[in-house]
């Protein structure tokens, strides 16, 4: 398998490559980890015209805290985010999803950013920060934005992206007191797409009702799905058993898978109400356990 | 018999060839490349480094596993250029001076491969995974070289193959060896 | 996969069927590139580009005319290659004057086959729908348009 | 006996292969580099079925690089766009007006280079008219379904109908059993999916000689159907089967590729080479199983079984294609009566065309063995639980006792040994089996789902004996040439060819045990038909059956020589000279005595007069009968009641494949062999969907397990040697592949019982699991 020719370019500057974005409308990519788009060139599902290396760019990998975020630069290796002690610790959410992304070899290469801007439902990242309601920081010809997680997904391979745009910084809000989370997914085997998994982050009152929840949906709709009802739902709740299972239903109906080779539609919103109730109390530990 | 043939000509646009420098197994090069010249077949065609192979083309079977700047990748989903200026082992650098790596050792005295077409991949991954934690349990071993498929050994001698090779001690990846 | 549609137009009738009946206007409601033209009354070829967002491929088409009724119906068929892939689409669109405007109604059967078919199943479906409703959506607005 | 020779037979040795392998250093198929050496690529089929109106070469031809395209028309023109396949059916190399399958091979471009040849392939534009597609093998043969052979004055899809058995006595006895069930069993499409893919080399030199390096696992067959097929004379053409990166049996067959790079270096006068990619392989190249079984037995109200009815169809795809001996369309199938004394039994087998590639038996199977052995294993489960008896039980009542062998089965064949009951004691001793079902009982009260399942299998491998046995006519032997140097180092070759199965070390155990020679001085070769003697290759478990039986005749050839060269030296008479602890002694003389080395010296140096100098010997090995390798596996899952997810506990498998060569290498085979027994059980499958498209072209969709789904395989032996091999040794490669997925699928099934569950076919998916407890009511 071989992949097609292509102008290869390699910016040392945000500014320099989207220059070269704006410059090749309709035939730039922005090449990261290349995990999946060199796999998709070789299959020539993708030709593009043009290649922006931007592994190149000092000061795009990083993952750093401060009062109010976790910042991870764009070209943080997925490897680089599980081995974190402070993911480990406060963003557990990040280190259950950051072991279940393709394999431990992929994840050497893999990033943050690519695996947020790819646009495939099946990536993981993206209902981690659906339920983390993390924002993404955008750099265009017209300088840079800031685009809420809940916002950027629109289609399936389509985001609120910009195609001279690129992605630098990713923000999770910090995780403090009473923060729990988790990442479940079920899959037929290391380094497949999920059949359903589900993202959950809350935040506990010392009162012992949840403040706030997220919760995220992977690979069970045309883009990962924030399943906001159910979300809503547990706002105030204890998280008692039937409150659980409520609002796993809830997120069952926040979803909208196809039929695949990982299984028919009703089993897979089956399972999006399964993984709901066992991620949330999973997380709902951890949030009591971080008092 | 007569089929449709024609000179070959050859032409490539301007910024699709790159040259690139890199270390491979410790030697300096310097080359030109297409820049959609795959790192596997940079290694095995323009080196002749040939114990690195090719399986599923798709990232999925590690059978072209080598180490960037200590890393495993697959470089059968990296593009040649993308590693200029790295350090690139593959499994033609784990003997040194006629000394096989004790990963090698493990591989052949717990009998840890059969046909040999996945095991390049397969000790390149376990020299990082070794790296990064020496003393791995039987569970850690089977994740960590979960991105590799063997067809032919059903990976329990591989585990024992690689708990051998944790118990010599091995050197630290970067090197390699 | 099958889709379909409705769109009502105060253009006469004989304006909308020629509009369908004419390969290039046709197909020049199409928001994907494309370069078609007629071989003969019946029939066109040419290409189209096409694909979901970033993964897309030039498709060579051949398409043609098939039983229909001037001002009432016609069928179109049209096949193709490209990204390792056939596509073939067989169109039916029906037209009938009410009231001084003009319903038209549409159906589409599209089969994928190959590369887009085998490894494009997660993402092909919803766009499929997303492009022959912007196909059918554009000759409206051209037909309420200068004529 | 005094000690043991070093690397002789029964020792776990290190492999002589390794040294290569771990330095990266094997000479694989694509490491064959030749000066000028062009490549080959091929453009195919997006359409399963397709009529092709016309082929656009100019743009490929304007590609860089590229220097010609081959199409079906310029085959058509030598007479080379069909060729025949081993079971006498035609295949494509290249169409000349219509593809049957999807991504079959339309047309080649042969460029300077890998990347050079890739553009040009996808730069061949094609127009098709598609036609009505046939993949329901059952559909295929309904009235009115279109036609897909009528190049063959076919008036339908209907291949072969083949059976074998008591069709009468077998009803009448059914009728006759206080119990009966029946099952319909569906063995899907799988894909063998060997990590190095299949590929080729071909050269012709200034002597107009060929030379074809090329991954197959019989190269001296393969030379002869070139020979037929191209019509160059044999000795002109010479296959080379470098190291091989698995084959399992995908490498038996002779693809288009192949062919068509032939084709491409007699016409560019320059060496070519033809790698398939991933998705080449999964979508083309030759696939296995594809059985649709309908199968019942019964029993008498005691619990002991009757007779045995089999009704299955087979898709073949398009073109019958399956690499089996010429005389069994079905292969083996009719081992089905497995380890059990069945009175009678009938069984049928009807093959259909479909538009999907041809194969059939190409997963580490010896010719349909694994239909076979699952069918009759999941059947005599549910038989069990029917009648309510321990499925243990039900077995150790039912096994042929050891006594009763040589046993003939009711379909013919004559099981040459075996000790059913002890393999399965020991099975169940080893994991624990009453305390299994103790711990089961409770969870089952407790609501939670956990299976035990057992399969008690027999094989059959060794292929084979002569008088049934042959491939295109050529019989079914297996050879070895060994030659003693004169300092006594060993120089042997075999018809074989492994791939994994480390011939190098196993052939030269046997040699170092029969000839009194260390392992060290023993060099064995394989894979080159310039310098191997003929033999049919490795396959469906026979290398150690015949080729391995080869080694040890030979060898006795050339003790028999060497025993008179004693006697000539040590002044006695050759009646006054034995073996013993490898070496020629004087009887009751100790201290007289000649080593091998001794006499290999002299054979060159000193030999007798008016005996020929030398020594060396050939054998063509012609077993007297099939090998019955057998054992029994016993499984534990743990089932997940909301999601369907089956986790393999445990897995016990104790096998005996009669006197083991290498205690570690028969180990690895049979891990290996259980991991491709767990994949189709669990994992793998190849389908279609209506409109003909593969669901699985990559590894993203063709799932191979991990070292994290594989469970940790504990293994046990007995021995029960064969009686007619020279070694009593039966072969081994393919029992756990054989044995495994029944004793996955029966645990999974007794897990189910509280909810009613007679089979889930495999691969068993969270998804059928889910539903079939969903079906009743959910967890």
């Amino acid at each position: 398998m071989i992949p097609p020719s292509f102008e290869y370019y390699t910016p040392t500057t945000v500014k320099e490559a989207i220059g070269l974005l704006d410059q090749n409308p309709g035939e730039a990519k922005v090449l990261a980890g290349g995990m999946s788009l060199i796999a998709m060139m070789k299959l020539r599902l993708v030709q593009p015209g043009a290649l922006i290396d931007i592994n190149r760019i000092p000061g795009l990998a990083y993952l750093k805290e401060d009062d109010q975020f976790l910042r991870l630069g764009a070209t943080t290796r997925i490897n680089e985010v599980n081995d974190s002690d402070i993911v480990r610790m406060r963003y557990p959410i990040l280190a259950d999803a950051g072991r279940e992304i393709a394999d431990p070899t992929v994840r050497n290469m893999g990033t943050v950013g690519g695996n947020i801007c790819h646009g495939d439902p099946g990536n993981d990242l993206p209902a981690c920060m659906l339920a983390l309601n993390a924002q993404f920081q955008a750099e265009g010809p017209k300088g840079s934005r800031t685009i809420a997680a809940r916002q950027f997904y629109q289609d399936t391979f389509t985001t609120a992206l910009q195609p001279n745009e690129i992605l630098t910084e990713v923000r999770v809000p910090r995780q403090g007191a009473g923060c729990g989370s988790a990442y479940s997914k079920m899959e037929r085997k290391v380094g497949d797409f999920a059949t359903a998994a589900v993202a959950v982050a809350l935040v506990v009152g010392k009162d012992g009702a949840i403040a706030q929840a997220g919760i995220g949906l992977t690979n069970v709709g045309p883009t990962a799905i924030y399943a906001a009802p159910a979300a809503e739902f547990l706002q105030g709740k204890t998280g008692t058993d039937a409150e659980i299972a409520q609002a796993a239903e809830l997120a069952k109906a926040a979803s909208a898978p196809i039929a695949d080779n990982r299984g028919p539609v009703d089993f897979k919103q089956d399972m999006v109400r399964v993984w709901t109730r066992r991620t949330l109390r999973r997380a709902l530990d951890r949030a009591k356990g971080a008092h | 018999m007569a089929i449709d043939a024609v000179e070959a000509v050859s032409s490539v646009p301007s910024h699709s060839v790159k040259v690139v420098h890199l270390t491979v197994n410790g030697v300096p090069r310097a080359s030109t490349v297409e820049a959609r010249l795959l790192l596997v077949h940079y290694l095995r065609e323009h080196l002749r480094l040939t114990g690195t192979h090719i399986g599923c083309d798709t990232s999925h079977c590690g059978a072209c596993t080598v180490l960037v700047d200590g890393k495993a990748v697959k470089s059968c989903t990296m593009l040649t250029v993308m590693a200029d200026g790295k350090d690139v082992r593959t499994v033609e650098s784990l003997e040194q001076g006629g000394k096989l790596h004790p990963v090698q050792e493990g591989f052949t005295k717990e009998h840890g491969l059969q046909c040999g077409y996945c095991t390049p991949g397969m000790m390149m991954a376990t020299v990082a995974l070794l790296a990064k934690n020496p003393h791995p349990t039987e569970e850690e071993i089977r994740r960590g070289i979960s991105g590799n498929l063997c067809r032919c050994t059903g990976y329990v001698n591989i585990v024992k193959a690689i708990q051998y090779a944790a118990a010599q001690g091995t050197a630290p990846a970067k090197g390699g060896a | 996969m099958h889709v379909e549609g409705t769109f009502e137009t105060a253009a006469p009738i004989d304006r909308v069927y020629a509009l369908f009946r004419d390969p290039v206007a046709f197909t020049d409601c199409l928001d994907d590139p494309h370069a078609i033209h007629p071989t003969d009354a019946d029939h066109f070829e040419g290409t189209i580009t096409t694909g979901v967002a970033f993964i897309r491929g030039t498709f060579r088409v051949r398409g043609n005319y098939g039983p229909g009724a001037p001002n009432q119906s016609l069928t179109a068929h049209l096949s193709g290659t490209g990204m390792g892939s056939g596509l073939d689409a067989d169109f039916a669109i029906q037209f009938a004057a009410a009231n001084g405007k003009t319903q038209v109604g549409w159906k589409g059967d599209l089969t994928l086959t190959g590369t887009a078919a085998t490894l494009g199943e997660r993402m092909v479906r919803g766009t499929v729908e997303k492009k022959s409703t912007a196909l059918f959506e554009n000759a409206r607005r051209k037909l309420e348009g200068p004529a | 006996m005094g000690e043991a020779i070093h690397g002789g037979i029964g020792q776990s040795i290190q492999r002589k292969e390794d040294a290569r392998f771990i330095r990266g250093k094997g000479n694989y198929i694509d490491d064959v580099n030749l000066p000028g050496m062009l490549f080959l690529d091929i453009a195919r089929s997006p359409y399963p079925h397709a009529t092709i109106k016309a082929i656009h070469k100019e743009k490929a031809l304007a590609t860089p690089g590229v220097l010609a395209v081959i199409t079906g028309a310029d085959l058509a023109a030598a007479k080379l766009a069909w060729m025949p396949t081993l079971m006498s059916d035609t295949q494509m190399v290249l169409p000349t007006d219509t593809v049957m399958f999807q991504g079959q091979e339309v047309a080649a471009v042969v460029a300077t280079d890998r990347y050079a040849a890739a553009d040009g392939a996808a730069a061949i534009e094609v127009d098709y008219e598609p036609l009505p597609v046939v993949v329901d093998p059952f559909k295929a043969l309904e009235p009115g379904a279109p036609v897909l052979r009528p190049d063959k004055g076919k008036k339908d899809n209907h291949i072969w109908h083949w059976e074998v058995g008591d069709k009468a006595a077998t009803e009448k006895l059914l009728k006759e059993s206080a119990v009966v069930v029946k099952e319909k069993l569906y063995i899907p499409r799988i894909h063998v999916s060997s990590i190095e893919t299949c590929g080729c080399v071909a050269q012709v030199d200034v002597m107009g000689k060929l030379t074809v390096w090329m991954t197959t696992q019989a190269p001296h067959a393969i030379r002869t159907v070139f020979a037929l097929v191209s019509g160059l004379p044999e000795n002109q053409i010479r296959i080379i089967s470098p190291d091989i990166g698995g084959g399992f049996g995908g490498k038996v067959p002779v693809y288009p590729g192949y062919v068509i790079a032939v084709v491409a270096a007699l016409t560019t006068g320059k060496p070519v080479k033809w790698i398939e990619d991933r998705t080449e392989n999964l979508t083309s190249d030759s696939f296995a199983r594809d059985y649709h079984i309908e199968a019942e037995i019964g029993a008498t109200k005691d619990g002991k079984v009757t007779a045995l009815r089999v009704k299955t169809l087979a898709d073949h795809g398009y073109t019958d294609a399956a690499a089996n001996p010429s005389k069994f369309p079905a292969g083996l199938f009719h081992i089905i009566t497995g380890s059990y004394p069945f009175k009678s039994a009938f069984v049928e087998v009807d093959a259909a065309y479909t538009n999907k590639p041809p194969g059939g038996i190409a997963y580490r199977c010896s010719f349909r063995v694994t239909e076979a052995v699952f069918a009759i294993e999941r059947l005599i489960d549910n038989l069990a639980h029917q009648m309510k008896i321990d499925p243990a039980e039900f077995r150790l009542k039912n096994f042929i006792p050891p006594e009763a062998f040589p046993f003939q089965s009711a379909l013919g064949w004559t099981y040459d040994s075996g000790n059913y009951a002890g393999a399965l004691q020991k099975a169940k001793g080893i994991i624990g089996y009453d305390a299994l079902r103790q711990e089961q009982a409770e969870k089952r009260a407790k609501g939670e789902l956990m299976g035990i399942g057992i399969s008690s299998f027999t094989e059959i491998v060794g292929a084979g004996p002569s008088k049934t046995f042959d491939i295109l006519g050529i019989k079914m032997f297996d050879s070895a040439e060994i030659r003693i140097h004169p300092t006594g180092k060993v120089l042997a070759r075999f018809g074989t060819k492994s791939q994994g199965q480390a011939h190098e070390t196993t052939y030269g155990q046997i040699l170092a045990e029969e000839l009194g020679i260390p392992v060290e001085n023993i060099s064995i070769e394989e894979g080159d038909t310039d310098t191997a003697p003929y033999g049919l290759g490795t396959y469906a478990s026979r290398s150690t059956p015949t080729a391995g039986a080869a080694a040890a005749i030979a060898s006795r050839k050339i003790r028999d020589k060497a025993q008179k060269i004693a006697a000539y030296l040590l002044e006695v008479s050759p009646d006054d000279i034995e073996w013993k602890d490898y070496k020629f002694q004087v009887k009751g003389v100790p201290g007289k005595s000649k080593t091998m080395a001794d006499i290999a010296f002299a054979a060159y140096t000193n030999h007798p007069p008016g005996m020929e100098a030398g020594l060396e010997a050939v054998d063509y090995y012609d077993p007297p009968n099939m090998t019955f390798p057998f054992g029994s596996y016993i499984c534990v899952v743990d089932i997940d009641k909301e999601t369907g997810q089956v986790k393999v506990r445990r897995f016990v498998a104790v096998d005996d494949c009669g006197n083991i060569i290498n205690p570690m290498i028969v180990d690895g085979q049979i891990h290996g062999g259980l991991t491709m027994g767990f994949a189709p059980a669990m994992m793998e499958e190849i389908q279609y969907d209506p409109q003909g498209n593969i669901r699985q072209s990559s590894f993203l969709e063709y799932l191979l397990p991990t070292a994290v789904e594989t469970p940790h395989w504990e293994t046990a032996k007995t021995t029960t040697p064969s009686p007619h091999h020279p070694l009593g040794a039966k072969g081994v490669g393919e029992s756990a592949t054989v044995g495994a997925p029944a004793a996955i699928a029966n645990a999974v099934v007794d897990a189910l019982q509280p909810y009613g569950v007679t089979n889930i076919d495999i691969p068993i998916t969270s998804y059928k699991v889910w539903q079939a407890i969903h079906a009743k009511g959910g967890p």
